[in-house]
């Protein structure tokens, strides 16, 4: 691991959105990823695409700072996570958190905005209004005042990306954003994130599904513990690199439901969120 | 009727309770959202070893050692029970049952060490869990009101930080919030309205005072702010109530009072309030 | 824990003596039951048995307590040292009518090992005492009187506990001539102990304490008796509760209220509040002893010191003028 | 043969062999029920249940007018039921979370015991917290005749108890394990877990009583969580958990009486201390997730 010693910054410029070097998570002996130098250039609409198991949730969880214990060396926007954190935008996994919980829609939106508000400042007009539309983009005006345990997967999720637009950041990072979502809410959300892609933001999640990969994304990186495949979609989705990643567990296109799993059984997405 | 409400006992008994119901359900909200709802039951029981070792470093029965030494071990079984349920396979429940018998036998231990030195001012000692709500100070008044108040302050300035950190821990700490530190305020409030209330009502009351309100309220209201008002409300509601309640029949202990006055209002809005959000698959 | 797994890997052989040697271990943790000590062990549970058994016994028993002077017996709970004592035990004084809560019916069990007294329920027939419920008081030793009687069973039991144990140093007679001595004083500090309650002046004479102890003491000696909670110390008070004893002491000017050594002080703390915030004045009298002696090597450690020290407490306190101290109980006067 | 039963009976007259055998049973019953309870995330079930015998212990006694006999065992049993049952409700009702129906149910039924013995038996000298509050230091004491043999009476409470939940635990081992991991799945393949369940909650209840009875709260609740934690931690396969969790309590009672012997302390806190000592060990051990810098 000599070559992690030199910042990799002074090489690369600020031409990467994000980027791992020689990095190493364990869990117990178990290895979650293995050695993974990651490199994603800015401007591309990126999905980290693996079998079940390959660590693409603790990738995501390692660039966003939220992975404790980790070998080797994560930047965000060419700068330490702990430093570019308010240029980057998050929307976790939403069995994550605890939908039962007291708030509805236009509160969660406010969350992303706490960062910028102080403790003593209140969450003015000003606020509200960029909160409102956002979840016009979503097209989730209507539902500002329903409670969020009342939404369906799809609406949540929109609700997520609500949250991370109103941060308005550079770099959108999000786990399994279609997982358990329905066809008009993924149709949403995808023209969200292109939106936002062709205004220069660069997108990176963690993606299930291999037959919309290249209807949306144009950028991939295929992870199977190691780190087998990086670059531009077009010239990185061969079948040597998937068969590479998914080994003999590799399901052949025409096998995979059209939008993955509808609504998933929630227990194996929470297992999902147990390892981490 | 009137005689009774100008009563000075009925006033600092109703106010004293009334304060603590108001501290403890606003505060329990954050644990019952938390899924820590059990959190006042384990470090009430924890206090125990606490009050004896603040009798034995103050060489006897010192209000302020005892409630320091309480808040202490309290918090000190609250930190094991994290330090648990952080390790794999570890459930919340369990991490708190651990700390809650931990802490319990080393007060009984501790005990049967005391009773057998022979003065007799460890006489008592054990009291202090039952709880006397009936027999509140005017000087407890200004210690439960001080508290209570700073508590509800700190709550005030960190609502938004807390409120983030219980509903999406994963989207709080990408954005930079120290999510620990806020699970550690919101324990170490809770532990210091436990401590307060335990010499007023004892230990199996002072944990229902922490669930009752923040479940009722829930039933209510869909917004955090609105949950940890209303729970404030009931806690204060039922504990007057109760406090009167005791006041005005002979033989109603003013602790287990307020706490059945607080669940009836909790079976009466699970039974009345609106259905909260159901989550809605499809759609 | 391999030991643990190995043992049952044991060939039967090696099991057996890996059994036997269990079984030697436990009976050599057992073995002081085997030998038994020349001077006869005594176990009272509590001190006011334990003081009397020890002042009949003198050198003829070893007398223990098992709750000290800081435990209440309605809360007691062993130490490993207690179980010991109680193993080695020749005679078990045990007070009865439910004074040791739970630990009663375990006492009760133990009789057919050794030989256990319930020395008030003995000493108190059913028509002395004072029924609480369903149930009757159990603090019969307030009332100086009935505490004679016990002495009587304490004496009579430590008589054939001594003469069982083969008594080569004339015991019994001793323990005879000093329950004699000791009887006679105590009638002394009963007449005292009336004298000196009836010195208070009537209107005021009122006893305010946290529970309901001192029935017998009221009955015996005609002072009305209030306790704030109920006879139990876990009983909690209600609000009602503070306010109709701060009001009775408002209205009939009862100048103080007391505290007990083993009960926390709050409750009166709080009547005592009550009664000033109606516009009484009353002031806490010194501690009382009700469930346990003081502590050892003061006065108050004994049955006749804890009797003088209340006596004194209460009439001093209510504005009652104290007697002098019978010449059989002067000694005392010194010693404070 | 009458040399073996003299044997027997030598060794139940032992002080020292009636407290630790009532505590290696106890041990053993809290933990075998005790990891289940841990697995499913319902350990604090344990303490509610020794508050909320309260409730049946004060309606028992406004029947009965007696605090102490197996009518009141039988009443504080079904008052530990109905802890269980109605927490259970409320739990499965959805309108609040498992741990909080549990905070909700047990202080509900306790306030209520108390109320009713303040309102309707104010002079009695009943000591709720105390009525259930055995002293495993004495139970040698208390014996009853068996089979010939005078066998101290909590001793055999514990054995029956145990014997009721190592048989039970044996007969229904892949029921209660499914009916922990996945209880749809268990449900599709008939292994009935609401049954299973149930059978353990019930069970909880009256090895509870039964425990409390004989060794008091204390050691209850902590032989009923901290050997099963420390199961858990130690290994993730539920059989290795289990003996884990029974080596831990029965090591805990074995050796929490002689150290209660040389310090003179309570013997029932030091064997309920000791169940924490392996996690002394085991704590730093498993401190995989912990915070980098």
């Amino acid at each position: 691991m000599a070559g992690a010693l030199v910042r990799p910054t002074l090489t690369t410029g600020g031409n990467l959105a994000a980027q791992t070097v020689g990095a190493t998570v364990r869990y117990g002996k178990v290895s979650a990823i293995e050695d993974v130098s990651l490199e994603v250039p800015t401007g591309v609409m990126g999905a980290i695409v693996g079998p079940n198991g390959a660590g693409k949730s603790t990738l995501l969880k390692l660039l966003l700072g939220l992975q404790d214990d980790y070998d080797g060396h994560v930047y965000l926007l060419g700068e330490d996570v702990a430093q570019s954190r308010h240029r980057v935008a998050y929307v976790p996994q939403r069995s994550t958190v605890d939908w039962d919980f007291p708030a509805d829609v236009l509160d969660v939106v406010l969350m992303g905005l706490y960062r910028g508000l102080g403790p003593l400042r209140r969450v003015g007009r000003a606020e509200k209004a960029q909160a409102r539309a956002a979840l016009e983009e979503v097209g989730m005006a209507d539902f500002e005042r329903r409670q969020i345990g009342q939404l369906s997967g799809g609406q949540q999720q929109r609700v997520f990306l609500a949250r991370a637009l109103v941060q308005q950041a550079e770099l959108y990072l999000l786990d399994e954003p279609f997982a358990g979502v329905d066809a008009a809410s993924e149709v949403a959300l995808v023209r969200v994130l292109q939106r936002l892609n062709a205004e220069g933001v660069t997108v990176l999640a963690v993606h299930h599904d291999l037959n919309t990969l290249k209807k949306y994304f144009d950028w991939l990186a295929l992870l199977n513990v190691r780190l087998v495949a990086q670059g531009p979609l077009a010239s990185t989705l061969t079948a040597e690199a998937l068969q590479a990643a998914y080994g003999g567990r590799l399901p052949s296109m025409a096998e995979v439901p059209p939008t993955e799993g509808l609504p998933r059984p929630s227990l194996g997405a929470d297992a999902t969120a147990g390892r981490n | 009727m009137l005689e009774l409400l100008t009563d000075p006992t009925v006033i600092t008994v109703s106010l004293g309770a009334l304060m603590l119901g108001l501290t403890s359900g606003a505060l329990g909200t954050f644990a019952v959202l938390r899924r820590q709802s059990l959190l006042g039951d384990a470090m009430s029981h924890a206090a125990l070893p606490g009050v004896v070792i603040g009798y034995l470093v103050a060489g006897g029965r010192s209000l302020p050692f005892m409630l320091l030494g309480a808040l202490t071990t309290g918090l000190a079984a609250a930190l094991l029970s994290v330090a648990l349920s952080r390790r794999r396979g570890v459930k919340s429940e369990s991490a708190l049952g651990v700390a809650l018998g931990t802490g319990f036998a080393l007060g009984v231990v501790l005990l049967s060490y005391v009773q057998r030195q022979p003065g007799a001012g460890s006489a008592g000692l054990e009291q202090f869990l039952f709880g006397q709500a009936a027999a509140t100070l005017r000087s407890d008044l200004i210690t439960i009101g001080v508290l209570g108040a700073a508590a509800l302050l700190v709550v005030a300035l960190l609502f938004r930080p807390l409120k983030l950190v219980i509903f999406d821990p994963h989207f709080a700490r990408a954005n930079g919030y120290r999510v620990q530190l806020y699970e550690a305020v919101s324990t170490g409030l809770l532990a210091i309205a436990i401590v307060v209330g335990l010499e007023l009502v004892g230990v199996v009351l002072m944990s229902a005072l922490v669930v009752a309100p923040a479940a009722a309220a829930r039933q209510w209201t869909g917004s955090l702010t609105g949950m940890v008002w209303v729970a404030g409300g009931i806690g204060a509601g039922s504990a007057l109530l109760g406090a009167l309640l005791s006041a005005a029949v002979p033989g109603m202990a003013t602790g287990p009072t307020v706490v059945l006055v607080a669940s009836l209002v909790v079976a009466v809005s699970l039974l009345v309030a609106p259905r909260r959000g159901v989550p809605v698959d499809g759609a | 824990m391999p030991r643990h797994t190995a043992a049952t890997r044991f060939p039967v052989r090696r099991r057996a003596a890996w059994l036997a040697a269990v079984v030697l271990a436990f009976s050599l943790l057992a073995a002081p039951t085997a030998a038994r000590a020349a001077t006869p062990r005594v176990v009272a549970t509590v001190g006011m048995i334990g003081d009397v058994a020890a002042e009949l016994a003198g050198e003829c028993a070893q007398v223990s307590t098992l709750m000290g002077p800081g435990s209440d017996p309605h809360l007691y709970r062993a130490s490993a040292g207690d179980v010991r004592l109680m193993e080695r035990a020749d005679l078990v004084l045990y007070g009865g009518l439910h004074l040791e809560a739970s630990l009663a019916r375990v006492l009760e069990g133990f009789a057919s090992r050794t030989t256990t007294v319930a020395v008030s329920e003995a000493a108190v027939s059913p028509a002395d005492r004072i029924a609480a419920g369903s149930v009757y008081d159990p603090h019969v030793w307030m009332d100086v009187s009935l505490w004679r009687g016990a002495a009587q069973v304490i004496a009579n039991a430590l008589i054939e506990t001594v003469t069982a144990a083969g008594d080569t140093a004339g015991c019994a007679a001793q323990v005879s001539a000093r329950y004699a001595d000791y009887s006679a004083l105590l009638a002394d500090l009963h007449a005292w102990a009336l004298e000196a309650i009836a010195s208070v002046p009537s209107r005021q004479r009122i006893l305010v304490t946290a529970h309901d102890a001192f029935a017998y003491f009221g009955r015996a000696y005609d002072i009305e008796v209030v306790g704030i909670q109920g006879i139990s110390t876990e009983t909690e008070a209600a609000v009602a509760d503070i306010r109709r004893v701060a009001s009775l002491m408002v209205e009939r000017g009862v100048p103080a209220l007391f505290v007990e050594s083993t009960i926390n002080p709050r409750t009166v703390n709080a009547v005592l509040e009550a009664v000033e915030q109606r516009g009484g004045h009353a002031a806490i009298g010194n501690e009382l002893f009700a469930d346990a002696l003081g502590t050892q090597g003061e006065p108050e450690g004994t049955y006749v010191g804890m009797i003088l020290h209340n006596v004194r407490a209460i009439t001093t306190a209510l504005g009652g003028q104290l007697p002098e101290l019978p010449a059989s109980l002067a000694e005392w006067q010194a010693r404070w | 043969m009458v040399a073996a039963i003299q044997t027997v009976q030598a060794l139940l007259d032992s002080p020292s062999f009636a407290i630790l055998a009532t505590g290696v049973l106890t041990g053993a019953s809290a933990a075998l029920l005790g990891t289940f309870l841990v697995v499913r995330g319902q350990a604090m079930l344990s303490d509610a249940i020794s508050h909320g015998v309260v409730f049946g212990v004060a309606v028992t006694f406004l029947l009965t007018g007696n605090a102490t006999g197996p009518l009141q065992l039988l009443g504080a049993a079904g008052a530990g039921l109905l802890t269980v049952a109605l927490t259970e409700w409320l739990a499965r009702s959805g309108k609040v979370k498992r741990d909080a129906a549990t905070g909700l149910v047990f202080p509900a039924l306790f306030a209520a015991g108390i109320l009713l013995l303040g309102l309707f038996a104010r002079d009695a000298h009943v000591d709720v917290h105390t009525v259930l509050l055995g002293e495993i230091g004495f139970v040698w004491l208390d014996r009853v005749q068996v089979f010939g043999l005078l066998v101290p009476r909590s001793l055999l409470v514990v054995f029956v108890a145990f014997v009721l939940n190592a048989l039970y635990v044996a007969l229904f081992y892949k029921e209660l394990t499914a009916a922990a991991f996945d209880p749809v799945l268990a449900e599709l393949q008939g292994l009935r877990p609401r049954m299973a369940t149930g059978g353990l909650l019930a069970l909880t209840s009256v090895t509870a009583v039964a425990a409390l009875d004989a060794v008091g709260v204390v050691l209850f609740v902590a032989f009923a969580i901290t050997p099963a934690v420390v199961g858990r931690l130690a290994s993730q396969r539920l059989p290795v958990m289990l003996t884990v969790a029974l080596i831990v309590a029965a090591a805990a009672a074995l050796l929490g009486y002689p150290l209660a012997v040389v310090t003179d302390l309570s013997i029932g806190g030091c064997m309920a201390l000791l169940t924490a000592a392996p996690l002394l060990v085991l704590m730093p051990l498993t401190g995989a997730r912990r915070r980098r810098a």
